[in-house]
């Protein structure tokens, strides 16, 4: 099995598998109880919370741990929101093709009565920092822009943006989901207010995630209940989870670099194979994109069938065809940056983990390319689309 | 539980009568690639039987495998049942389809609908 | 060590234990994603769902998995809010002693507009019926009341509440925390619409639990963005964590009978035990309990010392005092059945485990009459009770 | 990081001079049961020194650790010391105290300067 959907969600290492079974059977105890045990739990959730924060440069009081991403996007965008309600400010800043936690979230809080503007992401997959400056205006309480995107993997200038945003005093949040262990994170140099990640994308269980706010935001909970996470989160801890997140993290952290040099030899080695497929298109930018992250769409097949082969061949992808969503329009992603319906269906994502081989880019070069040929030798629509009936799109 | 039922799978993976039918007197095609499904069916009709059929698809493991499993169904058959053959016999033929890819089983339906109508209007 | 604050959190059962290193290792596929090896952990998600959803006589599609008993809370009263406020319905029911989950949301609604009616849970710690349904009016749209108190484990009169609610066609939620796993529920024959549960107090892992709402029941969700738990619930599914719950929530069910009577008889002998130290009340009635419960005040000591006295002779227990929660007054619980500040600080909560042994309950007895005579014997205060100075309040 | 540094658990465990002192010239008890916290600190002061002192609590393990650490700063002091001590030296002499027991401290030098005016108005 060449596994290569880690962007939709990663295997464990063993180190936090470990840790996690550790604190199961060691510290189960509440870490609101004060005997010893009790305290022991507290005192494993304070060092995990410091191992996070010292990844991304924050302070451990600046992070807080919720149940994934998606919580975290949520409860970073309604905290923003409130505090703009307080002062007259419904503007939100954000991108057409961000995650659905993000997006849907913005649509709850138009239906409010806030103003939502989302920044066209251009055919490479980049936000222009330029067109965040100029969509910035007096009711704008928030600026939220994605930092990898999940699909077409592009690295967004983050850090120019949250210089725009401090200049211009508006808070500023970026959803890390993808970015956080894959490529360096510093909150303080890059300017950001508020991000989100999510553990199971760099090796963690799921269910865990966090929320770094700099000191002084305020932020609304979304879960109300027990004091836990200083009053913000309720809800018993979720320890052994958390310890293992930080696990995760600090051992992918650790191997940054290394991992980087691997697996973005192997991306372009891949992407250097699927460019030789005609009328194929690589989507989003060559450059900036998660070292980790292929993104192709072929003219003529639909992305499902085309999964559905890799996976006999033992390899498992993923596809912003809408047969693959259950929705009938394909990835508002691909679509954001200006692939049409017909071709967004055949779409194709490879997100590589860090011990895929050279072999293994070269086994996923060749079934792709079969696959791909195949699905073409009965496809109406690339039969149309040789003889010239109708016109090539890519 | 897997996505599809073991025949659904067997015909996306071993289409039937996948290709071109160069002799056809009917052909039908139906869907668009905006919305990801087309299916094509070539069908050779004979003394009022379906004495030869082909198709082409572009779209989903069930789109492949709907209509995959309509020629089989069809083949040999006299139009009279042919004419009768509903998306949901064929959804029952392939032990059955998720809701939201049953409209697959329409659409080679509707595709051999279309060549009849085809064949009805070259006649 | 005799833990003895199961009420606060509960070992992992090696059973769920085992189940999740298995999906952890195996199965860490993401059920959204359609290849076999992710279909194969959404199997594993709908198997989970199907026998929890047989625990309490619910359908499959009624059960939504949470991060855990808070976020349940929150949802299901915010979801009965929303159905409210579009029918013009703005009152709300509920008991003086919830937990902070339930009663901190209802405080959110209340600054919405929300009328709050929190009943009273009279000296026995029971809810009468006959009061439920006299509060009741036509802007009532959500009665919800907890099936066993997490202090002083009271059960309910669930079924005759639900039964009311039924009949004054008002929803009934039942925040079901403490009793899923360690009584008999049964959402069908209790006239419950909506419950929420917590894994971490059943052997199952932290970070996850379930709401059960009735087919029907239009949710609101907490948690916006990917479609998964039918768009209710956004966040890729923590599937190990779902199957070791649903792991652990049959284990316990199928040995509900055999653990009951072994607790209860252990439950009522410690009892017996602590009536015998002067100036002592069981709180909450003797009867109507969960079979794990013992909570009692002891007049003239503090909380807090005691726990850390007996937390020394390896036990591990919680109290009500102020102390232990890190704010100013005693446990609201306490409060509402009537114990005044001064007797509510020298509580103490034991939560006993299935495992817990005849000699275990004699020791857990002798500790706490030491350690109860111990403090008193320099507190000021008992002085003062022994020497008439002020009067003894038990 | 256990709720309390070991200085403070072992004077919660084995608090110095705990009890009453039955000749004692100056006593004073501050706090309420109400907020769960009482301290009295019993004193026999002569020539301007604490002679010896013994306390009792009704509290929480850093109220018995802070009166019994206070207990020890104070035996065998003048008064012109005793009356110096701060809750903040106590905080200190027990290797500190988690933020929200800091009240504790601040009732032990509290017992102790009401157990002083208690003497003085009785001169
Ligand atoms: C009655 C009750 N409701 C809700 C909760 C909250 O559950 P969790 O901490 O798992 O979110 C608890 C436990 O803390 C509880 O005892
Ligand atoms: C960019 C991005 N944001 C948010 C999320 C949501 O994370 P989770 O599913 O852990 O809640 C994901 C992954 O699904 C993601 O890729």
């Amino acid at each position: 099995m060449i596994y290569a959907d880690n962007a939709a969600t990663t295997k464990m290492s063993d180190a936090a598998i470990d840790v996690m079974l550790t604190h199961i059977k060691e510290n189960y105890g509440n870490p609101s109880s004060l005997y010893e045990f009790g305290q022991k739990a507290k005192e494993v959730l304070e060092e995990a919370r410091t191992d996070v924060a010292r990844v991304i440069n924050a302070q451990p009081e600046e992070i807080l741990f919720t149940s994934g991403g998606s919580e975290a996007d949520n409860q970073a965008i309604l905290s923003a929101a409130e505090l703009g309600r307080k002062q007259g400010k419904l503007h939100i800043i954000s991108t057409a093709f961000e995650h659905h936690a993000v997006l849907h979230t913005l649509e709850k809080l138009k239906k409010q009565g806030f103003e939502i503007t989302l920044l066209d992401v251009h055919e490479d997959g980049l936000i222009r920092p330029s067109e965040v400056e100029a969509a910035i205006n007096d009711n704008t309480c928030l600026v939220t822009v994605m930092y990898a995107n999940n699909e077409i993997g592009t690295i967004q200038p983050i850090k120019e943006i949250g210089e725009i945003c401090h200049r211009k005093k508006v808070l500023f949040h970026t959803d890390a989901v993808q970015a956080i262990g894959h490529v360096p994170v510093d909150v303080v140099a890059e300017n950001i207010d508020m991000l989100s990640a999510s553990s199971h994308k760099f090796h963690g269980p799921k269910g865990v995630g966090f929320l770094y706010a700099r000191k002084g935001i305020a932020l609304t909970n979304l879960i109300e209940g027990g004091a836990q996470e200083r009053g913000k989160r309720a809800g018993t801890e979720n320890v052994p989870g958390i310890a293992a997140m930080a696990t995760a993290l600090k051992e992918i952290c650790s191997k940054m670099e290394k991992n980087t040099a691997h697996v973005k030899a192997l991306r372009d080695r891949i992407i250097k194979g699927l460019e030789e497929i005609p009328h194929s298109i690589l989507n989003g930018d060559a450059q900036k994109r998660l070292p980790s992250n292929i993104n192709f769409c072929f003219e003529g097949i639909e992305g499902e069938s085309l999964l559905l082969l890799l996976d006999d061949k033992g390899i498992q992808a993923s596809s912003g065809s809408a047969c693959t969503s259950g929705s009938l329009d394909p990835s508002h992603v691909l679509l954001a940056i200006g692939r049409v319906h017909d071709v967004a269906h055949g779409s194709l994502r490879l997100s590589l983990g860090e011990d895929l081989s050279e072999t293994d880019a070269d086994y996923i070069i060749k079934s792709v390319r079969e696959v791909v040929e195949y699905l073409r030798s009965f496809s109406p629509v690339w039969r149309d689309l040789s003889s010239g009936k109708i016109k090539h799109l890519l | 539980m897997a996505l599809y039922s073991e025949k659904v799978m067997d015909h996306f993976r071993n289409p039937r009568n996948l290709g071109v039918l160069e002799d056809a007197n009917a052909i039908g095609e139906v869907g668009n690639a905006k919305c990801g499904d087309i299916m094509k069916m070539y069908l050779k009709i004979e003394d009022d039987m379906v004495k030869d059929v082909k198709f082409e698809t572009f779209g989903c493991g069930s789109a492949i495998a709907s209509s995959s499993m309509a020629t089989e169904m069809i083949k040999g058959k006299p139009l009279s049942e042919v004419e009768k053959l509903t998306n949901k016999a064929v959804t029952e033929a392939l032990d059955g389809l998720p809701t939201h890819k049953i409209h697959c089983s329409v659409l080679a339906e509707q595709a051999i609908k279309s060549a009849l109508e085809d064949y009805r209007s070259k006649k």
